[in-house]
């Protein structure tokens, strides 16, 4: 089974290296980079819902902190930019650490609660500490990322940058999944004491997964950071927390390739249809509540339905 | 301004909002205890308790008692009906797929407010003017007035709606336990339903009465939601008289730290102890330990 | 696994038709072209929580566009408005501003709305090399890294320093020398607080009191009895929000009866409506639009802002914001520059930094390399509050 | 020396006491059955044992250790494996996946080495799943190897239950029942099974209703009635005790 994500993995970069070659207009690829951004963050999310059977409220902040941090390091600070990636991710993941610690122990919707919490509370300080952070009306002039001699300036290079992090991103997700602590998180879903009495120390993984899932987001607000090179806490609220839950719902949480497909349909459809846009609040909440009621196995279980009419949930579950 | 009378009038206004978050907090707690669900729509019942009650007196010109009953009866609909759609259908849920419904229930209410009522603001006048009564150096509003009292109204009409009515007593028995309480012979959906509407109800009233004070908008109910939030785990969830006491211990906690401190990190202050709550005493400042690992969840 | 496989080539061709889509969307917008057509790009917050700037400023240039073409055009060019909505986020503003750049070819760009998403794409216009006239306030917009001013960007509405100014020239002449401020945690907000800070010193004034709120608050009596408390002669509340309705209330209801400023941020009617008459006596710094009657017919705006007010009103059955007006004044300048220079985009900014005198809705514009905004602080004229409607405050 | 010991274990359910000072033990190489009326405690005090439920007071040594109030996870790891009257396998697993997740003790392969999926990972997954295929050959489902668990018949639920917890390698097992719901044909087997299990240097300890069954295949027995031990012996003794008699008769009369 690992083999068959490992060809469709290749599928997806074969295609993707063929991408800029289609369409050579900067517009397209630079949605197909906020994309590739989201999906970052999605994958990371799909493990902690669909795996860890556990939801964060808060995956916008983590996003925001991985963006604050290499911002203001590589720009107040002069830090290079991989290094500030790097030192935000591992800031971003003792956070997560310490907010997952106390709270995964207990059963339930301690973690929502505790996530939407703590993303109020990363968004008021990115409000509020103005002197590091500009405050409401945000900050700029974030240097490019550089790695090594290659500055990532166009919109080219960047497209493959964060695409290739995408695939490395799912390569590891699939991994983890088909692995030992994959199998010993799917026993979640069914019977945590039966998982016990085996040995599994379930909190532990959910702890691991949830670090693991906000490494993820920090590291796409990095690319974000240098992407965009400006920031301003909007982008980081937790109306942005809800749409990425609400797109690894809709692309169908038990797999990475539904965090993809979701965060792809939801990222690319507003562009195209006004209507999105103009009632968006109304749209995305029918949509997840619609999703969640008749196919709470989402786009990915809709699409395994079409080949495999009967038994779904197995394999797609992968 | 003496401090002293400074001091107060900070515990005034901190009592006032501190009434309506507890009131949130009552309405998280009545959904919890009958189903086990943290009903992250709360907010959004609020807000529409204030806007509709809002729209009736400025726009179609409704008396403010009638525009009251009106919108708490509009907004108890609206919650029963949630139910119907989004909880009811479910067989099984676990608590993740809750906690999305919930939320996705909030954002559909949101928007239908948004397409019923645009992006604008609406107000409510003042139940009996803004003429403020002095006390010690500090006003108090007579809206102030108003909504304690009331709240303290609904807080003894709810605990005799549990305590004396049979619904009430259904609602307890299936809070203490589902299995048990089926097998009396007590209609455990329904109750979900009543539950729903009840705290819509609440949560309704909660909008009105702030309304004046507050000026509502389609955008309000997630700051409602996330403050009676914290107030309801500070509280002990599900535990009614924590969540008044915990309720008017963060209006006035949130009121001294901005006046005495720093308005900047004024609502940090409400996540702070949220967050503090959680790792420290998940199940709350009036709850037992015990009780919180023998929930559901 | 052979279904899998073809589950994942589905996935992969459905991205491909969603991808295409986006290209055919755009196709189905356009009509074939009778002449060359001059293209201008424009963004705005249609939608999102910043939409009541977003929608008159979308208004605005539909009219206007309709307008010129009616009259033949520019030179007998057709003049072709791409509207984009940001939804006032900035990666929306970014992808957007992308596909006017580089799909639609535009050769200006009108708007953003909000400070926040201009602030997003001036790296991406300033590396494309292509006039950009912001409708947002910060100032820090038209400001490069260097200090120098950005080269292809521009903004209409007046600047925030200005009506600082304005607020402590108005109050040095009324002997207030102690003040407190009250601003809102928004773009707006901060920048406010930023030049109130800045400028207090400059003209004397004295800042006793520091205070904040959010944009969702619903009482502001703690920040307002803290105020109270020290000893201060007037109040600025400087913020967008309809938050700031509540001050004037909450001041009323403390019994403060201290003269309240507040900033251009005001200069909407409905705020006043909500404030429910607690408003009164407010003074505020604001461009002539609001005041238009009041004006003395001699005055050079008011030949501008009468008809735009006229037109707007009548044709969409709603009061005409100052919002819309950046939106006027920023449309006009680069039409003025198209009738002049063609759709040249190197001309065209050339032409805007040289461009003395122009007459909009928000001042008479002088343009120079060092100013990218071209206004003064007598771009605005200090309002107040009379029986529930704006007025010029008596000197 | 005993490999488990029970010393006046406690458990209690608001008023009610499940477990009522309890005390025995179980030498290396038994089979131990646990017998009593239905709400006699049994399956309560296989939670305790396993840590699903912590006790309420008494003792509970096992290999020589006190794992009194563990969590379940590290008594498993101490070497206690279980299965459940109401089996608890892995439904939307298959059963190859549900046997090489009861290997999860006798492996290693941590998040951070997962996710690049190195060769040792690699080699060690390629040994969990010859592993589980020999477990699955013990049990007799080998030729079920790829079929989602969920849809087995019950019988080979109860198989496939044993064979997850015997690829943990207990040193012991707790049955909760295993022949509930099984045929005649199929009991016996399973009795089989159960002696190859000892054999192999497992102890087992088991709770069933199959008086049969007990009395066939353990070596020592344990009967439980309202929580209390009201007896401790062999087969032979147990079935000649009065007390045993008397709250079985007491049940049948109920």
């Amino acid at each position: 089974m690992i083999k068959s994500n490992y060809l469709a993995l290749l599928i997806l970069a074969l295609v993707l290296a063929f991408i800029p070659l289609a369409i050579s207009n900067v517009y397209y690829l630079g949605i197909l980079i906020f994309v590739g951004i989201n999906s970052l963050i999605t994958i990371g999310l799909s493990l902690l819902m669909g795996y860890a059977g556990q939801i964060s409220l808060g995956h916008a902040a983590f996003f925001g902190l991985g963006a604050y941090l290499s911002g203001v390091l590589s720009t107040r600070l002069a830090v290079p930019p991989v290094s500030a990636l790097l030192l935000a991710a591992l800031f971003t993941a003792l956070v997560a650490l310490l907010i997952g610690l106390p709270t995964l122990r207990l059963k339930g919707h301690y973690l929502a609660m505790a996530t939407l919490g703590f993303g109020q509370i990363v968004y008021i300080v990115f409000n509020a500490w103005v002197e590091m952070t500009g405050g409401p009306s945000g900050f700029g002039n974030i240097p490019r990322l550089r790695i090594g001699g290659v500055v990532f300036d166009t919109d080219l290079k960047y497209f493959y940058l964060v695409w290739g992090l995408v695939v490395v991103g799912l390569f590891f997700a699939v991994n983890i999944i088909h692995s030992r602590v994959g199998r010993a998180l799917r026993t979640m879903h069914t019977s945590e004491v039966a998982a016990g009495t085996l040995g599994i120390n379930t909190v532990r993984y959910k702890i691991q997964i949830f670090v693991i899932s906000a490494v993820y987001a920090s590291v796409a607000g990095s690319l974000y950071a240098y992407f965009v090179t400006f920031l301003s806490p909007g982008t980081f609220g937790i109306s942005f927390s809800i749409l990425l839950v609400t797109m690894v719902v809709f692309g169908g949480r038990f797999s990475v390739w539904g965090a993809l497909l979701g965060t792809a349909v939801l990222s690319i459809l507003p562009e195209s249809l006004r209507i999105i846009k103009d009632y968006d609040v109304l749209v995305y909440g029918a949509v997840l509540l619609l999703v969640m009621i008749f196919f709470p196995e989402g786009l990915v279980g809709l699409i395994g339905r079409v080949f495999r009419p009967r038994s779904l949930p197995e394999k797609l579950r992968t | 301004m003496t401090l002293g009378s400074q001091i107060l009038q900070y515990i005034i206004s901190g009592i006032s909002i501190g009434s309506i978050y507890a009131l949130v907090a009552l309405g998280f707690n009545i959904i919890y205890n009958t189903t086990g669900i943290i009903n992250f729509a709360q907010g959004e019942f609020v807000m529409l308790g204030g806007i509709t009650a809002a729209s009736l007196v400025t726009i179609f010109h409704v008396p403010i008692l009638i525009a009251f009953l009106a919108a708490v009866i509009i907004v108890t609909a609206a919650g029963a009906f949630f139910e119907r759609l989004a909880i009811h259908p479910l067989k099984n849920p676990s608590v993740i797929t809750l906690i999305i419904i919930t939320i996705a229930g909030s954002i559909l209410l949101k928007g239908i407010a948004m397409f019923i009522w645009g992006k604008d603001t609406y107000f409510l006048p003042s139940f009996s003017g803004d003429r403020p009564i002095h006390f010690l150096g500090a006003a108090i509003l007579p809206q102030t007035v108003w909504i304690l009292g009331i709240t303290g109204l609904v807080v003894i009409l709810l605990s005799a709606f549990f305590k004396f009515t049979l619904a009430g007593k259904a609602m307890r028995a299936v809070a203490s336990n589902r299995m048990a309480a089926s097998l009396v012979g007590i209609n455990v959906k329904k109750m979900v339903l009543f539950s729903f509407a009840l705290s819509a109800a609440v949560g309704a009233v909660g909008g009105i009465i702030i309304a004046p004070i507050a000026l509502m908008d389609y955008d309000k109910g997630a700051i409602f939601a996330l403050k009676g939030f914290a107030v309801a785990a500070l509280g002990g969830i599900g535990n009614f008289g924590g969540a008044i006491a915990a309720g008017l211990i963060l209006g006035i906690l949130e009121a001294l730290g901005a006046g005495l401190i720093s308005s900047h990190y004024k609502d940090a202050i409400a996540l702070m102890v949220l967050l503090l709550v959680l790792f420290l005493k998940p199940s709350g400042i009036f709850g037992s330990a015990q009780e919180s690992r023998l929930k559901k969840f | 696994m052979k279904k899998l496989f073809l589950a994942g080539v589905s996935l992969i061709l459905g991205l491909g038709i969603l991808i295409g889509s986006l290209d055919a969307a755009d196709e189905a917008k356009q009509e074939p072209a009778k002449l060359e057509r001059y293209k201008v790009g424009a963004l705005f917050a249609i939608t999102g929580p910043a939409s009541w700037l977003g929608e008159p400023e979308r208004n605005t240039v539909l009219m206007i566009e309709e307008e010129v073409n009616k009259s033949g055009g520019i030179n007998g060019h057709p003049l072709k408005l791409i509207i984009e909505d940001t939804v006032g986020d900035g990666t929306k503003t970014v992808n957007a501003a992308k596909k006017l750049i580089a799909s639609d070819k535009v050769c200006a760009i009108i708007g953003p709305s909000r400070s926040g998403c201009t602030m997003a794409i001036v790296p991406i216009v300033q590396a494309a090399e292509i006039p950009l006239i912001s409708c947002a306030a910060a100032e820090a917009i038209v400001i490069a890294p260097d200090g120098k001013q950005n080269k292809w960007v521009f903004k209409t509405p007046q600047k925030d320093s200005h009506a600082a100014e304005k607020i402590f020239e108005h109050m040095k002449a009324n002997g207030i020398k102690r003040i407190a401020l009250l601003t809102g945690t928004t773009g707006f907000g901060a920048q406010g607080r930023e030049q109130l800070k800045k400028l207090a010193p400059v003209w004397g004034m004295e800042i006793v009191a520091d205070e904040t709120y959010g944009p969702k608050d619903s009482d502001m009596t703690v920040q307002l009895t803290k105020i109270k408390a020290k000893n201060t002669q007037a109040i600025i509340n400087w913020s967008i929000v309809p938050a700031q309705a509540i001050v004037c209330k909450n001041m009323k209801q403390l019994g403060i009866e201290l003269p309240l400023y507040q900033s251009h941020g005001f200069g909407n009617i409905k705020y006043v409506q909500v404030a429910g008459g607690a408003a009164e006596g407010t003074i505020f710094p604001c461009g002539r639009l609001l005041v238009v009657e009041s004006l003395p017919n001699d005055h050079p705006q008011k030949k501008v802002l009468a008809r735009y007010k006229k037109d707007y009103e009548d044709r969409f059955n709603e009061n005409v914001s100052t919002f819309g007006g950046h939106a006027y004044d920023a449309l006009w300048l680069v039409i003025e520059a198209l009738k002049e220079v063609g759709p040249d985009r190197e001309k065209i900014r050339d032409y805007l930094e040289g461009k003395k005198g122009f007459v909009g809705t928000g001042g008479v514009f002088m343009f120079t390399p060092d100013d990218h905004n071209g206004l003064t602080r007598e771009a605005f004229e200090i309002l107040t509050v009379k029986d529930g409607k704006f007025d010029v405050l008596e000197k | 020396m005993p490999l488990l010991e029970v010393i006046n274990l406690e458990k209690h359910f608001g008023g009610l006491t499940a477990i009522n000072r309890v005390t025995f033990s179980i030498q290396p190489g038994q089979i131990k059955a646990i017998i009593g009326p239905n709400g006699a405690g049994k399956t309560t005090l296989f939670n305790v044992l396993t840590g699903v439920v912590p006790p309420d007071g008494g003792e509970i040594r096992f290999r020589d250790g006190d794992i009194t109030g563990w969590k379940s996870h590290l008594i498993a790891s101490r070497g206690i494996a279980r299965t459940f009257q109401i089996i608890k396998i892995f439904g939307d697993m298959t059963v190859l996946e549900n046997v090489m997740t009861g290997c999860h003790l006798k492996s290693k392969t941590g998040l951070l080495s997962a996710a690049f999926h190195l060769l040792p990972v690699w080699r060690e997954e390629r040994e969990i799943a010859e592993k589980s295929i020999r477990i699955l050959r013990e049990v007799g489902l080998e030729d079920r190897a790829q079929a989602r668990a969920g849809n087995l018949p019950l019988g080979m639920q109860r198989l496939l239950e044993i064979g997850r917890a015997l690829a943990s390698e207990p040193s012991l097992i707790l049955l909760d029942e295993p022949v509930a719901g099984l045929s005649g044909p199929e009991t016996r087997e399973l009795a089989h099974l159960i002696r190859r299990i000892r054999d192999g240097g497992t102890t087992v300890l088991l709770v069933d209703h199959d008086m049969s069954l007990i009395m066939d295949i353990s070596d020592e027995v344990l009967v439980l009635d309202y929580g209390c031990k009201i007896a401790e012996g062999s087969p032979r003794e147990i079935q000649n005790d009065e007390k045993v008699i008397a709250a079985y008769l007491g049940e049948e009369m109920d």
